[in-house]
């Protein structure tokens, strides 16, 4: 996409752009195509002095084709989607493809938390790594996601990665994403959860995995003189 | 002097009855809505039975009686109305109401034993849905009984009979409700 | 059921009491308030319905205008409003939202519409329960003021969006709005009552008081549109209904329905939520649709392309609409299998709404179009419905809808669906009821003035901000300055030119209002039927008086019966005999 | 009429049995009316006349309501009994198989949806399916608390603690 947009950055950014390309494609057909015949229609068919308007019922089949051929081909249209679809879907919403490492994501009114595995790579041990507003992610690899909400419905939102999930109180949802693409990008809360809705803004960065070795042993030498203790269940 | 429209009848059922079965109909779904919200947390949560114990299944099964005997004598009423018997109808209306009153009296007396036993609104889920399901049929047998109140009144001088139909259908309609919430608030334990 | 109870059952009168004047103690010689404030008198309610409805209108544009300007000019004062706090902006939008779907559109195309068309088009002189149609109106009317008292008590109007999802809306410590909270609520659920009694009124009226003669397919198409969506209003809003009385009780006696720490469930809110919020677009747009179709056969001079056809897509649009409602919830944390499901039923509703475009572009077909201003606003309403129902695939599409949700591309995209719904086809209405309503023309010029001055502005408002939801502008955020992507100047830009258009846009409204109260008192005088038209209202006198007809009208034919081959006259009213 | 609010209050001048009513235009009075209308009346006749002699049907078909009523009673005894047994299968058909029965034979006696028009009982019947429907797209959100990629943990733990407590009172 044009410069505009957000740089794609994750593994499945391109796929969702394609299809959205694709209905578009499909969606500007159709709009172009009924805009221009009933901008026709009004201009041939307006007023003359001395023609009556012709006497059409609309019952008769030779005459419910013009209706009925483009239903059929907007069906046809239609299952192309759902196909389209379903499959960008089951993808990047339904299955989970083996992770390189998990990070937990808290929401709450109004930040983020993020719980980066640290070194060992995995969660609920000394070394976590807890940041808030700023997530750290390797470029390459997969990670796994674990939303939670502390108190009202929040929206994890990446539109770089085209990532979208509610986080909803009392519930833990995983997901996935693997970054492509270097560099530090937005997160968004895109549902509305309060007065900061509007104040909730987080980046996350993509880093080399020299620099994000580097940035590990930074904060995990700071994280342990904090001392967190691991995330009781 | 009623309008023309609501004189007319082309669909074979007077006005005011075809305007009833639709209130039937959207309050169907007011109360399907609860119900169906009810009966999935009733199906995850098994502790539910556990809460449903304490409620007083006689004092349930007592008032399904005492309801199923009012709309008995609501369609009573109906019938001597069909005969053209006004002040009969009138007296079996207000014997339905009587039903609502002692259905009223009975839930009344078991809320106060629960609430004393430390069961409120805000106990738990359970007994919020117990309060809110009860309480708004509670709701609607007092709107019948209002509504009984002035058609009796009328039916005694005889006028506008075709109205004890349609408190009728109304009432049975909200003795149906009750007998489901029967079984889904008391019985299934 | 042949008792004597059911008197009313035809067949046990006199023919006379169908030609009767208007009865005694109606009419002309009533007070001012009997006549304007307390009438059961459709008309009068329709109009009271309207002009509520327009005052609402008004409130819900200043506050898209003052949100608007703060999304410009971030931070800067807005003239009439003052500066924007992040708990007003979220007050704003969530309360222009609820305005607009629950005290514009409803009111104006359902109620206003229907209140007026109903018995003037069925050839009946009243709706079936005058009383009950003023109940309706006065619990709406509660429903007004309760809304805009939580718009001024303390701790600001509510602020949770117009979804109200709990535990936001059901907890004061997350809201902070405790009043504005329960306020709102409790107004959403008045208007709820008011719409479900004034839709038992309807779909009664129109079963059963049809003039002699009206067949079911003799019905104009607006009226099955009105009671289609009555119909489905009724069944759709019943969960929510009792959805509400539980986010009342969370509210103010400490249930525990949607909250999460002690059992309850959020999500189960959101359900009974879509589940009538999805219907309800349809609600709204059945209605424009029949207005719409009502204007074009008139001034093509056309039948109405395959009447049935029309009428079996509503039924199925109001049927499939039932389906989809968790096409909102894709990315909301339910089940994702589910999106499958729902993904298919959402793209599959595009099949009877492209089929009733199809009919309406059909319908255009070998016409003899006249371009008056009602005419304008139809087809504009066309054109742009269609842009807002070709977007609509983006968000259905589960796919792409996981980028799309919650950004200005969903709201681009339904502003484009509701605004030809509760503006432009209102406006078409209002412009071709016109002289029936008030006996007097609509100055045309101005009319033409107001629909070139709304239709551009329209467009130059809500394509950029299609262009900002595809850049990944989310929603309901005061100031984009805090988040790097968004805040670049080519974006701010595109919400400058959005700002401007929508200001310019509500500059022209006041030609409208001009337009709308001149020809009420100083317009020209109105003729019966200025339009020639053959449905039943034209058959009335201009405006009619209490009562509608002096001779109750008899059905011969279906409504749009227009060049008609060998005959002399290119139009043929209902109730004129062979 | 007055201008009160109540409508339930019948203020009106009272409109007593025999005053006379409106009614459907003659179809005599219309001989030379279009064949269309001409139809149409005549459907509305029959249609009247087919009301008619539902209604007519019905006052010979009606069970007699106390006899509804004390089949009524005894479900109701079986449906409170039923369930002392503590069988949950036994439970669930008694308590809700019987509740059903109870409903239809209200509605089919009670409310004469056996002698009215097809199309009531259909249009109630559609608002219960509009709910099972709503059951079905909501429960695997709502009634489960464990899916695919996610969980509710809240409710999963709420539901523990309960029975624990449960459990402690000696149930």
């Amino acid at each position: 996409m044009t410069g505009r947009y957000p740089t794609a950055a994750s593994s499945y950014a391109g796929d969702i752009d394609g299809l959205i390309l694709f209905i578009a494609a499909l969606v500007f057909f159709w709009g172009i195509l009924v805009e221009v015949v009933f901008f026709g229609f009004i201009f041939k068919f307006r007023e003359k002095k001395g023609r009556k308007a012709e006497y059409v019922t609309g019952e008769e089949k030779r005459q419910k084709r013009w209706i009925t051929i483009p239903h059929a081909l907007v069906f046809v249209c239609d299952i192309l989607i759902i196909v389209a679809a379903v499959r960008v879907w089951v993808d990047v919403k339904q299955t989970l493809p083996t992770p390189d490492a998990t990070v937990r994501v808290i929401s709450q009114q109004w930040a983020w938390t993020f719980v980066h595995p640290g070194p060992d790579g995995a969660l609920d041990t000394a070394d976590d790594i807890t940041t808030v507003d700023e997530l750290h992610l390797e470029v390459g690899k997969t990670y796994h996601y674990e939303l939670e909400s502390k108190d009202v419905v929040h929206s994890l939102s990446i539109p770089a990665f085209r990532l979208k999930q509610d986080a909803v109180p009392g519930r833990t949802i995983r997901g996935w994403f693997r970054p492509i693409r270097e560099g530090t990008y937005d997160l968004q809360c895109a549902e509305i959860c309060g007065i900061g809705h509007g104040l909730m803004p987080a980046i996350v960065k993509v880093e080399s995995a020299a620099q994000h070795a580097r940035w590990m042993d930074e904060a995990g030498r700071s994280a342990l003189a904090a001392a967190p203790r691991p995330r009781a269940r | 002097m009623k309008p023309i429209a609501t004189t007319r009848s082309a669909t074979g059922i007077p006005t005011g009855r075809l305007a009833v079965w639709w209130l039937i109909a959207s309050e169907i779904v007011i109360f399907g809505g609860l119900l169906a919200s009810y009966v999935m947390h009733r199906i995850g949560h098994a502790e539910f039975g556990d809460y449903a114990a304490h409620t007083n299944t006689w004092a349930g099964a007592f008032n399904t009686l005492v309801l199923l005997t009012s709309s008995l004598s609501a369609v009573l009423a109906h019938e001597a109305a069909e005969k053209g018997q006004g002040p009969r109808a009138a007296r079996m209306l207000l014997f339905t109401i009587l039903g609502g009153a002692v259905f009223l009296i009975v839930k009344s007396f078991e809320w106060t034993a629960e609430i004393r036993a430390g069961y409120t609104l805000a106990t738990n889920m359970f007994w919020s849905f117990y309060y809110t399901a009860a309480g708004l049929h509670a709701l609607h047998v007092i709107a019948g009984m209002v509504a009984m109140a002035f058609v009796a009144r009328d039916a005694f001088s005889n006028r506008e009979l075709q109205r004890v139909e349609l408190v009728g259908n109304y009432w049975h309609f909200v003795d149906i409700v009750w007998i489901f919430l029967f079984p889904l608030l008391y019985i299934a334990k | 059921m042949a008792q004597p109870a059911n008197q009313e059952a035809p067949g046990s009168g006199t023919r006379q009491s169908e030609t009767l004047a208007p009865p005694a103690g109606h009419g002309e010689h009533e007070g001012f308030f009997k006549k304007y404030l307390f009438s059961t008198d459709h008309k009068a309610i329709a109009k009271q319905y309207l002009f509520t409805g327009m005052f609402m209108g008004l409130i819900g544009a200043f506050m898209a205008y003052t949100f608007r300007f703060q999304l410009a000019f971030p931070g800067s004062h807005v003239p009439g409003f003052g500066v924007v706090s992040p708990n007003e902006y979220n007050a704003l939008v969530t309360n222009h939202g609820s305005i607009m779907v629950f005290w514009v559109a409803m009111p104006v195309l359902i109620a206003a519409f229907g209140n007026y068309l109903i018995p003037l088009m069925l050839g009946c002189d009243d709706m079936a329960f005058p009383r009950l149609n003023r109940l309706s109106y006065q619990v709406f009317f509660l429903s007004v003021v309760v809304l805009l008292i939580s718009l001024f008590v303390p701790g600001g109007g509510f602020g949770g969006a117009w979804t109200a999802y709990p535990p936001l809306s059901s907890k004061a410590e997350y809201s902070l709005t405790p009043l504005g909270s329960t306020l709102w609520l409790v107004a959403v659920a008045l208007e709820f009552v008011a719409f479900l009694i004034g839709g038992i009124n309807f779909v009664t009226t129109t079963m059963n008081s049809r003039a002699p003669g009206m067949k079911l397919y003799d019905i104009p198409i607006v009226v099955w549109m009105i009671v289609i969506a009555s119909l489905v209003f009724m069944a759709s809003v019943g969960p929510l209904v009792a959805g509400a009385v539980m986010l009342l009780f969370d509210q103010l006696f400490g249930t525990a329905f949607y909250d999460p720490a002690r059992g309850g469930d959020p999500l189960l809110w959101q359900h009974l939520f879509w589940f009538f919020g999805h219907p309800e677009v349809y609600v709204v747009l059945l209605p424009a649709c029949g207005i719409v179709a009502e204007v074009i056969t008139v001034f093509s001079r056309k039948k109405l392309f395959g009447y049935k056809t029309v009428l079996y897509t509503a039924i199925a649009t109001g049927i499939v609409s039932f389906f989809v409602w968790a096409h909102h919830q894709f990315v909301a944390g339910i089940d994702p299998r589910m999106a499958n499901v729902f993904t298919a039923t959402t793209v599959i509703i595009s099949l009877p709404v492209a089929e009733m475009v199809f009919v309406l572009v059909a319908t255009l077909y070998g016409g003899s179009i006249k371009l008056t201003t009602p005419m304008l606003w139809a087809l504009a309403f066309i054109a742009e419905f269609i842009i807002g129902g070709v977007t609509g695939l983006f968000l259905g599409a589960s796919g792409s809808d996981i980028y799309l949700h919650d950004t200005y591309f969903v709201l681009a995209h339904f502003h484009y669906t509701f605004v030809p719904i509760a503006i432009i086809a209102v406006f078409a209405g209002l412009t071709y009821w016109f002289p029936k309503m008030f006996g007097r023309h609509m100055n045309e010029t101005l009319g033409k003035i107001h629909f070139w001055g709304t239709i551009i502005p329209f467009n130059s408002i809500f394509i950029p901000l299609f262009l900002l939801g595809l850049a990944g502008q989310h929603r309901r955020i005061y100031s984009y300055e805090g988040f790097p992507e968004l805040a670049r100047p080519e974006l701010q830009q595109l919400r400058i030119i959005a700002t401007v258009s929508l200001i310019v846009m509500l500059c022209f409204q006041l030609v409208f209002l001009f337009n709308f109260v001149r020809s009420m008192f100083r317009g020209r005088i109105a003729e019966r039927n200025p339009w020639k038209a053959n449905t039943l209202e034209w058959v009335a006198a201009s405006p009619p008086p209490h009562g509608n007809f002096e001779t109750m009208p008899t059905v011969y034919r279906g409504p749009y019966e227009y060049s008609v081959p060998n005959r002399d006259e290119d139009y043929w009213p209902q109730n004129q005999p062979a | 009429m007055t201008s009160s609010p109540n409508e339930t209050h019948e203020a009106g001048p009272p409109a007593s049995g025999d005053e006379p009513r409106a009614r459907e235009a003659d179809p005599a009075e219309h001989a030379q009316a279009a064949e269309h209308a001409q139809a149409a009346e005549h459907a509305q006749a029959a249609e009247h006349a087919q009301a008619a002699e539902h209604a007519h049907a019905a006052e010979h078909a009606h069970a007699n309501p106390v006899r509804v009523w004390a089949i009524l009673c005894a479900l109701l005894v079986v449906s409170v009994v039923g369930p002392m047994a503590e069988i949950r299968l036994l439970t669930l058909i008694t308590a809700f198989g019987i509740a059903g029965v109870k409903a239809y034979l209200v509605a089919k006696h009670f409310l004469r949806l056996g002698v009215e028009r097809r199309y009531v009982a259909y249009a109630l019947v559609v608002s219960v399916a509009f709910m099972v429907l709503f059951f079905a797209g909501t429960a695997p959100d709502v009634m489960e608390h464990r899916g695919r990629l996610w969980t509710n943990h809240a409710a999963q733990k709420e539901v523990e603690r309960a029975l624990k407590e449960a459990a402690r009172d000696g149930h």
